[in-house]
């Protein structure tokens, strides 16, 4: 039996404690989106600002949650700020991957139940603490739901523009 | 008075928690720790005789019910229906024919919109509900909001966690049902039933309760409590999955059309139409649960066996403890959601504790053994009412004891820990 | 080709009936004569297996599924997720999202007629059935055709007792929705499946199909069967009461609204609307059949243990026996309803003896410890179209073989005795 | 466990092989009333005239069905007729009272819940061999069909008068 210490890495702890980015952005120039967890009531509000050369240049988090979604959505900030728009779904795809076992087997909340392929190049750096989630089926969904606000916020930058 | 509870005598014999926690078979040594169970108000825990019953009922006698002459299944057909007389005799049914078998609570919930709703309401007639049902009493009804263009009013709830009955009047006045559940299963408030079907009745409505959180916890007399409609599920009252009550008064459910169709429910089927069945197996189509019913009944045997009342008392006692140990022990980082005192509410404690997200207690809680239930509890509404996306709740049976607050007082302290921000 | 049938190799290894009887706790010595059970059309027994699985379950595994973050809730939401796997793997499905558990076959037909049939179907639509359909394939139809107006139209039932598919294209054009039994559980007969799902589709029609007495006895692809919609029931499948299976085409459910509403079906619920969840939850409201869903994944896994083909091959035996050896012994006293070629019929075995009604020869038969189901078998239109008002119904499974037969031949000498006319 | 001997007595075979007072009458005169058991697909047709003495003058029976349903509706036959109306139905509350153990017990066909007090003076005769039935509780709605048709068919009369 998988033991909390796999769930709750200290670099998992801090992020929680010490939210990155956290805050809000002028709408516009910034694009905010909202994703809820439906199992257990978790928001994430995501403000993302992207320059011309197609990077990230701002992110804000706003919403409430558990800890693992909070430190999820704040390392994936932390990660994706400054990266180019391929760059951030390449990323996406890589976390998805690392999180994509069982995803589908609990009680849907429609966040996709598409297994992403990731690029082998893509280095996940502290997103790894995270790996420990997928031993806690449950909580899998509050790992991804910042990363699924996110792509549903690029999307919607992408066809705005 | 709180919903016909006898609370005033307190029971002769108390309920031997030791003795109850060896009926279980899933508190036995085999787990590598002890189990302090607090999630009886999702499922309950289920003891060896009714576990024995149903695997005797599969060993010795199943067969398909109602249609057989020969000896099995004339004595499967004498297991199904004795097990709705047990079942209907303990919430004061006076007749068999009023006592229908569902799935569950929720299959009674959308049958009585169905059935009842669709012959009865027309578009612009208003149902009244509450702002804390469960989404087993609300979904049925926006279905049939939506289908219907039926209006739907919602008696609001106090900051005390009860029902705000200050415009009671004015809500019913022109509805045409008033359905509520008798217990919140979040705040475990025990709501009025009494006062509330006779004010129903007087404006001319008709009373459906939600008894999944009653049933299970006091002595229920559905006539005692003015209901016209009364459903409960059978999990959550030691019995097995897939069976659910609904007992209804036996004129309304006469005049009630069935709701679902084929085999048993019907007298004559021909290719251009078909004639329904009697009371109570109108409203049976298909096979029905015959080993969950024998499974309930004797649930309801064992339930007897501990005694309504003593078991009332019991969880009194154990949810009295935990809200004073709990509180002295955290102070102000230990809130309850619903009423503090132990005569106005069940063992369903819903509580928040520091700023660390039910989620995260319930992972903590886990690590000792301590199961509680994390969420919005399938009651979205009531938890916007409160202003939190989520509650922890721990929830107290017959196998629960002040030791099991005790360790959920110590894990608490543990996620304390944890999570000290 | 007979609905897809492996019948032309026969299995390597044959079943072993002995060892088949030993899983069954209800063939125990027990009993004060031997149990010649011979009504597995109405319900199977259940081997030691099923019946250890579900009480290892309660023993040691049992929550509410879905929402539980502590140990035990996520190993009951693993199993009842798992049985969804191994179930919907059993019949070919490629999806776990097109596999809904219902209380038992008779719901999803009502599934079916509710959800699709009121988003698909207004005044005047055609939907086409049989004249062999069990009342769970006709009264949610009547129910509908009652509210709605549709047209029922029926395909007829040839003396041989198979299908009347001459005018098949003139009774698809304009039709909807076929909706059809795989095997009549009145006559055996094994309907040509994915011929009338290509005829339907060729019309524009959507298919549905009764697999109630056909995923029991037989391999079952439903996607090399062509249907859109494919139902059946665990408990004649070795399975226990309760549950029952809808497996449909992933758009086909995705487009359909849901059927009955509360917890677990929803993704958001709100005082003035709500939002469904995705599949297969959208259509599963309530706690669901968890325990007898590992019930029924046990049954899988037996049923694969004796091999479906090995099973099909043996009731084709044991079947041809019965009816070369009751007609030899009885002549022209023993007639048989249905097709006679042991290629197009399964081990349903519905007859007439002398001129004495079936009451009387089960009645008789019983006290041999033979157990037949007399009477209309929920198909009243098939018995009018037959000219009679009730069968004799032997039915075969696993733990049957030709002493079975011996033993019916021998009652049935024992009711001409007494009632010789 | 009850023997087959109690349910087929002797007396009943011979009703089933020897139906008495088979057959139809001309309506009108006679009043003719179809019942039947949903549960096992018997049929019984009543033909009943009354005389002016309020009599039943004269009983046919058509249909058909199990012996237990045939040879209680030939019984009945030679049993109320000649009778007067309120014998018929005396006898008939009697019959009942003999068969009401657990008939409500068994899935419906409408047949009347209502348990009878019988008088005490009322002599059942050779009905009294179908008392053997009560044991096999499936076949009560068998024996009472007749019964039930009878009282439907008295009851039409009546009212038709
Ligand atoms: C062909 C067929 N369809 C439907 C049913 C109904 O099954 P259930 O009663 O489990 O819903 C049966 C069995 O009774 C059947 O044989
Ligand atoms: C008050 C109340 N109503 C309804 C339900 C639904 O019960 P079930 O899921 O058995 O239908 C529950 C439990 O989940 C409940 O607590």
């Amino acid at each position: 039996m998988p033991g909390l210490e796999d769930l709750y890495r200290e670099i998992i702890l801090d992020h929680y404690r010490n939210p990155r980015n956290r805050g809000e952005l002028d709408i516009p120039p910034a694009h905010r989106t909202e994703g809820f967890n439906p199992l257990c009531g978790d928001e994430i509000v995501v403000y993302v600002s992207v320059d011309d050369d197609d990077r990230v240049a701002e992110i804000k988090i706003g919403g409430q949650g558990c800890s693992i979604s909070q430190s999820s959505a704040s390392m994936m900030s932390a990660a994706v700020k400054g990266k180019t728009l391929d760059e951030a779904r390449a990323l996406t795809r890589a976390f998805k991957a690392l999180m994509s076992i069982h995803e589908t087997k609990l009680g849907g909340d429609g966040s996709g139940t598409d297994a992403p392929t990731p690029d082998p190049e893509v280095k996940l750096g502290d997103l790894e603490a995270l790996q420990g989630v997928v031993k806690f089926p449950v909580r899998i969904k509050c790992a991804t739901l910042s990363w699924n606000t996110l792509t549903q916020a690029l999307d919607e930058v992408a066809t705005a523009s | 008075m709180a919903a016909a509870l006898s609370t005033d005598s307190p029971p002769t014999v108390g309920l031997d928690v030791a003795a109850a926690r060896a009926d279980f078979p899933i508190f036995d040594a085999r787990h590598d720790r002890r189990l302090v169970f607090l999630d009886t108000a999702a499922s309950s825990q289920k003891p060896r005789a009714v576990l024995d019953a149903m695997t005797e009922y599969y060993e010795t006698t199943h067969a398909n019910v109602h249609r057989g002459v020969y000896d099995l299944a004339e004595r499967a057909t004498a297991m199904y229906e004795g097990a709705r007389g047990t079942i209907g005799r303990f919430i004061g049914a006076t007749s068999d024919r009023e006592v229908l078998f569902t799935k569950n609570v929720t299959e009674a919930f959308n049958l009585i919109a169905h059935s009842w709703g669709r012959s009865n309401l027309r578009a612009g007639d208003a149902v009244l509900l509450t702002e804390m049902e469960h989404h087993a009493n609300l979904v049925p009804w926006l279905m049939l909001a939506e289908e219907r263009g039926i209006e739907l009013r919602y008696l609001g709830v106090t900051d005390e966690g009860e029902l705000d009955l200050s415009d009671l009047d004015a809500k019913l006045d022109g509805a045409k049902l008033l359905s509520f559940t008798a217990m919140s299963n979040v705040l475990g408030t025990l709501n009025p039933v009494r006062q509330l079907a006779d004010a129903a009745h007087a404006a001319g409505a008709v009373v459906a309760v939600d008894g999944a959180q009653y049933v299970p916890h006091t002595t229920t007399d559905v006539a005692a409590l003015g209901a016209d409609l009364f459903a409960f599920t059978g999990h959550k009252m030691l019995g097995p999955t897939g069976i659910g009550v609904l007992w209804g008064r036996e004129e309304l459910l006469e005049a009630m059309p069935p709701f679902l169709g084929g085999g048993d429910m019907i007298r004559d089927v021909r290719l251009d139409g078909f004639t329904p069945n009697e009371l109570p197996w109108k409203f049976e189509a298909g096979t029905p649960p015959i080993a969950e019913a024998v499974g309930l009944a004797a649930a309801v045997g064992e339930l007897e066996r501990y005694g309504m009342d003593a078991i009332r008392a019991h969880e009194q006692r154990v949810t009295g403890y935990a809200i004073s140990s709990l509180q002295e022990r955290f102070g102000d980082d230990f809130t309850v959601h619903g009423p503090r005192s132990i005569e106005r509410r069940g063992g369903v404690l819903s509580f928040a504790f520091k700023a660390i997200h039910p989620h995260d207690i319930s992972q903590v809680l886990n690590e000792s053994g301590v199961c509680v239930r994390a969420g919005h509890h399938c009651a979205k509404p009531l938890m916007r009412r409160l202003g939190v996306g989520a509650t922890a709740r721990a929830s107290f049976y017959v196998y629960n004891d002040t030791d099991d607050v005790d360790a959920l007082a110590d894990a608490l302290d543990d996620a304390a820990s944890m999570f000290a921000l």
